[in-house]
């Protein structure tokens, strides 16, 4: 690669989707530009350069690496470890680096339960001998080896230090170019990065604030699934029992979700301030929900509650369906969460 | 951690039911277990259930919420507040298996300084029969051991 | 990020003092084994232990520690804060810190007092030791927040509780809205004939006092009145009230009674009557009314219900009638409140098989105070229903709806002292008469009581120990005929009894206010289980409630008998006296606030406040606290999605700290990076 | 004895590995192709409420989340058992058909057509989307950004979000077409015809024209024998969106059709320990290994396999370039149908093929007047049980398998994702491209694209991750010996660092 002065880019991926790249590639007629600002210095998904390569670089030779996808085995937990030694800016770029992700859902149940599932208890399954992948394998021309998948799936920042993260699931290509934007400014013309340890290309507070639906007072009876009503396309969802999460979610995205009738999932991660996405949506739904008044004898009371509680399907996999690996406890004790 | 295992409570009283029921159950030397470890906050509404998840992260093996009884409450009603979120976290923690007997609400009167003992002294009993949580080292703990071999199935 | 730089908290000093309290918490709990430990926190630079903090020697320490060792942060771990927290404040204060960078940990009542187990008790005092000191590195400097006390004053109740307040409040110079819902101010103490133990006339001793209430110019008396609504907050409440039309004008009434002398309309007095006695349609419920002017009660009036009669506007000679007149509604501000609304009367008629409306000659103690008054429709006669018969036997049966499982469970204090005045009564009228008082145990705790009660087991009366189960009108045994049957077991000679009497009084017991509950939710204070408004504290805030500037005097708070009730209603004018001279308050900045520049408006909060405290700006979408009205209980707080509210002195991280303090020794060591960091 | 490791080569969600032995002679003994990751989405979906699932499975992949999405509302569907309204249909296939046009394009000139444009051999520096447009043109380069444009606005206005839509319902879609939305994309469907013609013209121009190009194309080392599988409507033309599942032998004749809540009596997997990825073969014909042929269970689900499998493409331009695909391969045609092509290189062309259906039956769908129908978002009643959903993924057939509790909350999910399907073909392409061009443990540079290029022309998802600026799979062999010392090092990059 070209010995010049301009700044070396990377880009990796660990267990993700490959979405991030298509949110980058979104950026359309500005990838350009930054391929023009850029030295690729690792990037597997346009640019051939190996571990190798990359584990023979000085250390800090990477000026910013994004970093995409969730913790889930030990090569990407390796990777992760690599990368900040030789990037000086890392940042967990995506939902699945910055909390776990939809991958970190894997943190409901087990690996046995999911091993089992995957390749025992299935309607296509053939696998009489009932074979597991394993960590090393003796075949008969010699050895082939596998990562190891692990129990808990974690996000970045987990593993390594991170100086930025950029959420969403993915990151939305104008957020995107946005932060990349500041990025060049800094390392061109030496402009101001933000402190270490922010969250970029996102706002600060909750959904709410960019969603332009119509919101009142919630006092909410009961809950209802997305296919059992038709909600009102001006008023919050919230306010019509369909759950959104965009109260405990962090902006950016434009309300993307409500403005096409479906609740917000929480995938930008919770807003400044909250350190529990779904324990806070939690709380808050809870708070609205109005049944019961403290007149009420307990019994009563406590059943009316509960009925209104049980009109919420999966709190667990809903409040964290992002967060999972960011949450407090970050993961379930044992399957129960998914069977 | 000794053979012996003795539970760790931690629990959210209230200023003017449960904390007050607490401190007559001492005035009034009642021995109960010591195995609650008391923080008080001016409502049972306030307890956030961000407070009782990283109780339970940072290694109690249960949690008690207590409150003013319903139609007591020194705020009207945000005991009801509390009840509503209680009831949707059991739901949450049995998800996360957690069991029941571990995250428990109460209500106590100011003057009810033996029914909060009694409450303890139970719950501890119900916490040594489940044993120990210590959510760092037991569930999150194992992702070390846990990925370095496929687990035999 | 690998910046080792100290935080902010890290940086603080912090001072601890463990208390021996004697023996009470040294006894149990090693204290100098919790100093010595509590010293190797990075944060705490003294950790001392003393045999008694609470005394001025123990209150200089922390002084002293402040300047001399300049301690930014005080711990002191002795007994509950509700015993001495206000004391170490302003120890701390007096070390010049602000008092609330004070925290304390409760080793005695929640330690040392609930265990034997002196490890036990050493181990829980050292984690609620270090969850103090964890919690006071985060504790911010608070201001308490004043607020101007508007000097009028709003009593609701014109009964006996009500007219003290009002006229200590009047006669102190300050203005007072009486609001009474009754024609006349008087309350239940008019009702009663004359006043245990010193049998002096209930009405000789009040009128006076209604007189001075009718007359005070800084009395502005609002009878037949209702209060609508209560907005705002102590030293600043906006009150409504709906003045009821009562179809005279007052401004030309002159009282003469001349309309009520002609009204041809009787009608049964259930309220001040009791229900033995009539008034008319247009009436005064006694002569000593205050104010003077009658009432018109349009669900009797003749004219009203047929369009005919108008007899008391054609013999009005002022032209005071006016049958068009409409409910005016009234509004005016006050700094603060006292609730004297009183108490109902339990309805015997809950107790079938006491025959009370159904045996004529069973009557309520209600009942028998109107006619044992001279006043009253018999004018002091005791005569069964038929009005003429005197009764040669009665019984009084205590505890009627009182100390009953199935109705009320507590005591109501004073029916065993007005049923021994009932049967002195009944001593002086009927002397021949024979007096049987059952009753469950004999309660005369006050001055003079006990002695009343001697005094009538010398004149004569019968008293027999055992709940009654059953009066009937069954005879039985001869010498039962057309009688009235008193069965009771009595306890003392442990035999059945039955005892035939020509008449029963029932001596029902005290309730709250029928819609006590509802005046509760207008005030925005709470109730307790029996209705009874509930006090701030028992023993030491006995009228004062939850909400600052609303007070509560006399049966609404609880049975009481007159003495008592004059004393609250005295208590609580010298509370609100003390509010108005002190111009302003300052009160408790533990209350939420809301970061409005991160409030997203998603208005989750919006309904939860019971006090009405947070209200939603629709211009700039976002929610907003009044302070004044916080009460800082803090649910808005645990529910903010956003976790853009912040309860000053219970905020997030110093609950959080707090945990992980008390915590420390079952911490796990696997930490994620980011709980490194 | 010598063996040669590829790592990383990427794939669907992440990472593949190569492992190539060398006998003494340093011949190849045998290819592995390894996939390291498991996600395990299957498992964790239990519990979820299923109306979730399109908006959780489309997380399996970024490049193509529609075909998840879209697999996923179809399985609601069935597992509500409501029958979508023709215009939900029709707007949920227009939308699918716009996904279609913008995956196929980058991958043909991202990945495919570098390879050809500036031929297999040359410099691998140049050999990329840049590349291509130094060769024929800055015009293109900007043709295909536009191209992604367009489309993913559509995607974006139609599913919610350009990555990752959200808008799929049991029996219906939360969102309808806007009049302005409306006019949009019929102008948009117009330019993806005109994209889609010039594409197929540069294919003429620049690879048919090349006696060479086609002589490589047609050559053993990138030719395989076996079944192929696609998606066909009722004239057994191909269709994307919804049809039955057609299998055809390597000779053409019809194996099996079936629809696809049948695919469990059709497919089964086979678990390998060194691979975290399983390997689908056929029931019927069963698994015999790695290997090709009619007797081996082996099926490929590729564009070149819809175009096996089907009689002819539902769309008049694309039918001509199907018919010309065959001809110029030298297919005959028997009773009504030509025979297969088995050439995997040919994949380029077929894609390109598909590419210009895909443009044409969305404007046919964009010109239906029922496709602004307002009302999609019916309220469903319906006790949920079990259901099965499929479409054709670019990458292949793509099936969603879900049973619940009556309250709609997963207890079962079977998901047969479309590079799944590919998973032992590609691994046979690899090591017959790896012994073609590997002899006496010699190995040059040309080689590394070549074996390449046996996988990329599949288009494994991690390519299509690749669609971009460059566009290259990273790929390195390591030759080792026995104590595995490095003998010799070859990558595609020339400077190294």
């Amino acid at each position: 690669m070209t010995e010049n002065g301009k700044p070396k880019l990377a880009m990796y991926w660990a267990s993700s989707c490959g979405g991030c790249e298509i949110s980058v590639l979104n950026i359309h007629e500005n990838i350009l530009t930054v391929d023009e600002v850029f030295d690729i210095a690792f990037f597997p998904c346009i640019a051939d350069f190996k571990i190798k390569d990359v584990e023979a670089y000085p250390d800090g030779y990477i000026d910013i690496c994004l970093f995409n996808g969730a913790i889930r085995n030990s090569e990407n937990e390796e990777m992760a470890q690599l990368l900040r030694q030789k990037s000086k800016v890392l940042v967990a770029f995506g939902s699945c680096a910055y909390e776990g992700c939809i991958p970190a859902l894997s943190n409901l149940t087990t690996k046995k339960a999911t091993f089992e599932k995957v390749y025992f208890n299935n309607p296509t399954i053939d696998n009489p001998d009932r074979i597991l992948p394993q960590h090393s394998t003796e075949v008969a021309e010699g050895e082939l080896t596998l990562p190891h998948f692990y129990h808990t799936v974690k996000s970045l920042d987990q593993v390594v230090e991170v100086d930025y993260f950029i959420p969403g699931c993915p990151p939305e290509p104008p957020q995107i170019w946005a932060v990349l934007q500041v990025v060049i400014g800094a390392l061109t013309a030496g402009q101001p990065l933000p402190p270490a340890g922010s969250i970029i290309g996102a706002g600060t507070m909750a959904l709410c604030d960019e969603c332009t639906r119509e919101k009142k007072e919630k006092t909410i009876k009961r809950f209802f699934r997305p296919y059992e009503i038709q909600p009102n396309p001006d008023q919050c969802l919230l306010e019509q029992g369909i759950i959104c999460m965009g109260i405990a979610t962090r902006s950016g995205c434009g309300a993307l979700c409500p403005s096409v009738g479906i609740g917000c999932r929480g995938c930008y991660g919770p807003p400044d301030g909250v350190e529990d996405q779904g324990a806070k949506m939690l709380s808050a739904i809870a708070s609205v929900l109005d049944v019961g008044h403290e007149s009420m004898d307990e019994d009563v009371l406590e059943e009316l509650i509960q009925e209104a509680v049980d009109t919420i399907a999966d709190p667990a996999g809903t409040f964290y369906r992002f967060s999972m690996a960011h949450s407090i406890l970050k993961r379930v004790k044992n399957g129960k969460g998914a069977a | 951690m000794s053979d012996h295992f003795e539970p760790v409570i931690v629990g959210f009283l209230c200023n003017w039911c449960s904390y007050r029921a607490a401190d007559l159950a001492g005035t009034a030397r009642i021995k109960y277990a010591p195995n609650l470890r008391p923080i008080r906050v001016m409502c049972s509404g306030r307890v956030d259930p961000q407070f009782v998840l990283q109780a339970l992260r940072s290694g109690a093996d249960g949690v008690l919420i207590a409150g003013c009884h319903p139609g007591e409450c020194h705020y009207v009603n945000g005991n009801i507040k509390a009840l509503r979120r209680f009831t949707l976290l059991r739901k949450t923690l049995e998800q996360w298996g957690i069991e029941q007997e571990r995250v428990q609400l109460l209500w106590a009167s100011a003057s009810e300084g033996t029914v909060l003992a009694a409450a303890v002294n139970r719950m501890t009993e119900e916490l040594r029969a489940l044993g120990p949580l210590r959510w760092g080292e037991k569930v999150l703990g194992d992702n070390g051991a846990a990925h370095l071999v496929v687990e035999e199935v | 990020m690998t910046d080792q730089k100290k935080s902010p908290a890290e940086q603080e000093k912090v001072g601890v003092y463990i208390c021996h309290c004697g023996s009470n918490i040294a006894g149990t709990i090693n204290v100098e084994e919790v100093a010595q430990w509590a010293e190797k926190n990075p944060n705490v630079v003294v950790a001392r232990n003393y045999e008694f903090m609470c005394s001025s020697t123990g209150q200089e320490l922390i002084e002293n520690d402040i300047k001399e060792k300049g301690l930014t942060r005080i711990v002191v771990a002795s007994c509950s804060p509700h015993m001495h927290e206000k004391t170490f404040r302003e120890a701390t204060e007096r070390g010049g810190l602000n008092p609330f960078l004070f925290e304390m940990a409760n080793i005695r009542e929640h330690g040392s007092w609930a265990t034997n187990d002196k490890e036990a008790a050493t181990s829980k005092a050292k984690a609620l030791v270090n969850g103090a000191v964890e919690r006071v590195v985060h504790h911010a400097p608070l201001e308490k927040i004043p607020v101007d006390i508007n000097p009028n004053t709003l009593i609701v109740g014109g009964g006996i509780a009500g007219i003290t307040a009002a006229l200590e409040l009047a006669e102190g110079g300050h203005h007072v809205y009486l609001v009474e819902r009754e024609g006349t101010i008087g309350g239940r103490m008019a009702q009663i004939d004359k006043t245990f133990p010193t049998l002096d006339c209930s009405a000789c001793i009040l009128t006076p006092k209604m007189v001075d209430v009718g007359q005070n110019d800084n009395i502005t008396l609002l009878t037949y009145s209702e209060v609508e609504s209560v907005e705002g907050y102590i030293g600043n409440f906006n009150i409504t009230v709906r003045k009821k039309a009562r179809c005279v004008t007052e401004e030309l009434c002159t009282s003469c009674g001349i309309c009520e002398e002609k009204c041809p309309q009787k009608v049964i007095d259930e309220n001040y009557g009791a229900g033995i006695s009539y008034r008319k349609a247009i009436y005064r419920s006694f002569p000593q009314a205050v104010p003077g002017y009658p009432v018109l009660d349009k669900e009797n009036c003749t004219y009203f219900q047929t369009g005919k009669c108008k007899v008391c506007e054609q013999v009005c000679p002022t032209e005071a009638i006016d049958y068009e007149q409409e409910d005016k509604v009234i509004t005016f501000d006050v700094g603060n409140i006292i609730l004297a609304t009183g108490y109902d009367l339990f309805d015997a008629r809950q107790i079938p098989q006491y025959g009370y409306g159904r045996l004529a000659n069973v009557f309520s103690s209600l009942e028998f105070e109107r006619m044992v008054n001279a006043s009253g429709p018999t004018a002091g006669h005791i005569v069964l229903r038929d009005g003429v018969t005197e009764p040669e036997s009665i019984a009084i049966v205590h505890c009627v709806g009182s100390r009953d499982q199935n109705h009320n469970e507590y005591c109501s204090k004073v029916c065993c002292m007005y049923s021994l005045k009932f049967a002195h009564l009944v001593h002086e009228h009927l002397p021949d008469a024979e007096v049987y008082n059952f009753y469950i145990d004999m309660r005369t705790p006050g001055k003079g009581y006990e002695e009343f009660y001697h005094r009538l087991l010398n004149e004569g009366t019968h008293f027999i120990r055992g709940r009654v189960a059953e009066i009937t009108d069954a005879d039985r045994h001869p010498g039962e005929e057309g009688k009235l049957i008193v069965q009771a077991e009595n306890t003392l000679l442990g035999i059945q009894q039955r005892t035939p009497v020509d008449m029963v009084i029932l001596s029902a017991g005290i309730e709250a206010r029928h819609d006590a509950e509802d005046v509760s939710k207008l005030f925005k204070m709470g109730c307790d289980h029996d209705g009874f408004f509930n006090e701030r504290h028992p023993k030491l805030a006995p009228v004062s409630t939850m909400t600052d500037g609303v007070f509560i005097a006399g049966a609404c708070q609880g049975p009481k008998d007159i003495p008592d009730t004059v004393a609250q209603g005295g208590a609580a004018a010298s509370q609100v006296a003390k509010l108005i001279s002190q111009g302003t308050v300052l009160m408790e900045p533990v209350r939420a606030s809301i970061r409005e520049e991160e409030c997203s408006g998603c208005r989750i909060c919006n309904t939860l406040c019971p006090y009405n405290a947070i209200e939603f700006d629709e211009e700039k979408f976002v929610s907003r606290v009044i302070t004044a009205l916080c009460q800082g209980c803090g649910t808005c707080v645990a529910a903010c999605p956003s976790g853009v509210i912040d309860g000053a002195h219970f905020t997030y991280t110093q609950v959080m700290a707090e945990l992980k303090g008390v915590l420390w020794d079952v911490q796990s060591d696997v930490l994620t990076k980011q709980e490194v960091a | 004895m010598e063996r040669i490791t590829i790592d990383p080569i990427t794939r669907l969600e992440g990472h593949g590995k190569i492992e190539i032995f060398l006998n003494e002679e340093g011949n190849v003994k045998n290819a592995y192709l390894q996939i390291p990751e498991l996600r395990g989405f299957e498992q964790f979906s239990i519990g979820r409420p299923a109306e979730e699932m399109p908006r959780i499975t489309n997380r399996i992949c970024g490049v193509c989340p529609e075909a998840h999405h879209m697999a996923a509302t179809k399985a609601l569907d069935a597992l509500f058992g409501v029958e979508p309204s023709s215009a939900v249909k029709k707007l949920r296939e227009l939308f699918y058909s716009s996904f279609y046009v913008t995956d196929h394009t980058v991958h043909f000139y991202a990945l495919g057509g570098p390879d050809f444009v500036l031929g297999p051999d040359s410099d691998p520096a140049e050999r990329n989307i840049l590349g291509v447009i130094r060769k024929v043109g800055v015009d293109i380069g900007i043709q295909v950004i536009e191209c992604r444009k367009r489309n993913h606005e559509v995607i974006k206005m139609l599913g919610g979000r350009g990555v990752h839509p959200v808008a799929g319902l049991p029996g219906g879609w939360s969102k309808s077409m806007t009049k302005e939305e409306h006019e949009l994309i019929l102008e948009y469907a117009k330019q993806n015809i005109d994209f889609a013609l010039f594409s197929l013209k540069i294919f003429d121009d620049i690879v048919l024209a090349n006696q060479a190009y086609v002589d490589l194309i047609v050559s053993d080392a990138f030719t395989h024998q076996t079944y192929y599988m696609g998606t066909v409507d009722e004239k057994n033309q191909i269709n994307f969106y919804d049809g039955l599942i057609r299998v055809v032998g390597p000779d053409g004749a019809e194996l099996v059709k079936y629809p696809a809540k049948d695919y469990a009596k059709h497919i089964a997997e086979r678990v390998e320990p060194w691979s975290y990825l399983k390997f689908p073969y056929l029931k019927a014909v069963g698994w015999k290994g790695f290997v090709d042929g009619a007797d081996s269970g082996v099926y490929c689900a590729t564009p070149l396999s819809r175009l096996n499998a089907a009689d002819g493409m539902a769309t008049p331009k694309a039918q001509e370039h199907y018919e010309r695909f065959y001809e110029t391969l030298g297919s005959k045609k028997t009773n009504g149908r030509y025979a297969p092509v088995h050439h995997r290189l040919a994949t380029h062309w077929a894609r390109l093929i598909e590419l210009l259906y895909a443009a044409e039956r969305m404007q046919e769908l964009a010109q239906d007047p029922e496709i602004t129908d307002p009302d999609v978002r019916p309220v469903i009643t319906s006790i949920p049980t079990e259901g099965i959903g499929s479409v054709e993924a670019p990458r292949g057939t793509l099936t969603h398998h879900y049973k619940t509790d009556e309250n709609g909350i997963l207890t079962d999910v079977n998901l047969i994702v479309g590079t799944t399907n590919n998973n032992a073909p590609i691994a046979m392409s690899i090591k017959k491209a790896a012994e073609g061009l590997i002899k006496n443990g010699e190995v040059s540079e040309g080689l590394l694209n070549q074996v390449e290029m046996a996988f990329r022309n599949y288009d494994p998802c991690m390519s299509c991750a690749t669609h971009s600026l460059p566009g290259q799979m990273p790929l390195e062999i390591q030759i080792r010996d026995k104590d595995g010392k490095l003998v010799n090092r070859l990558s595609q990059y020339v400077d190294q660092p």
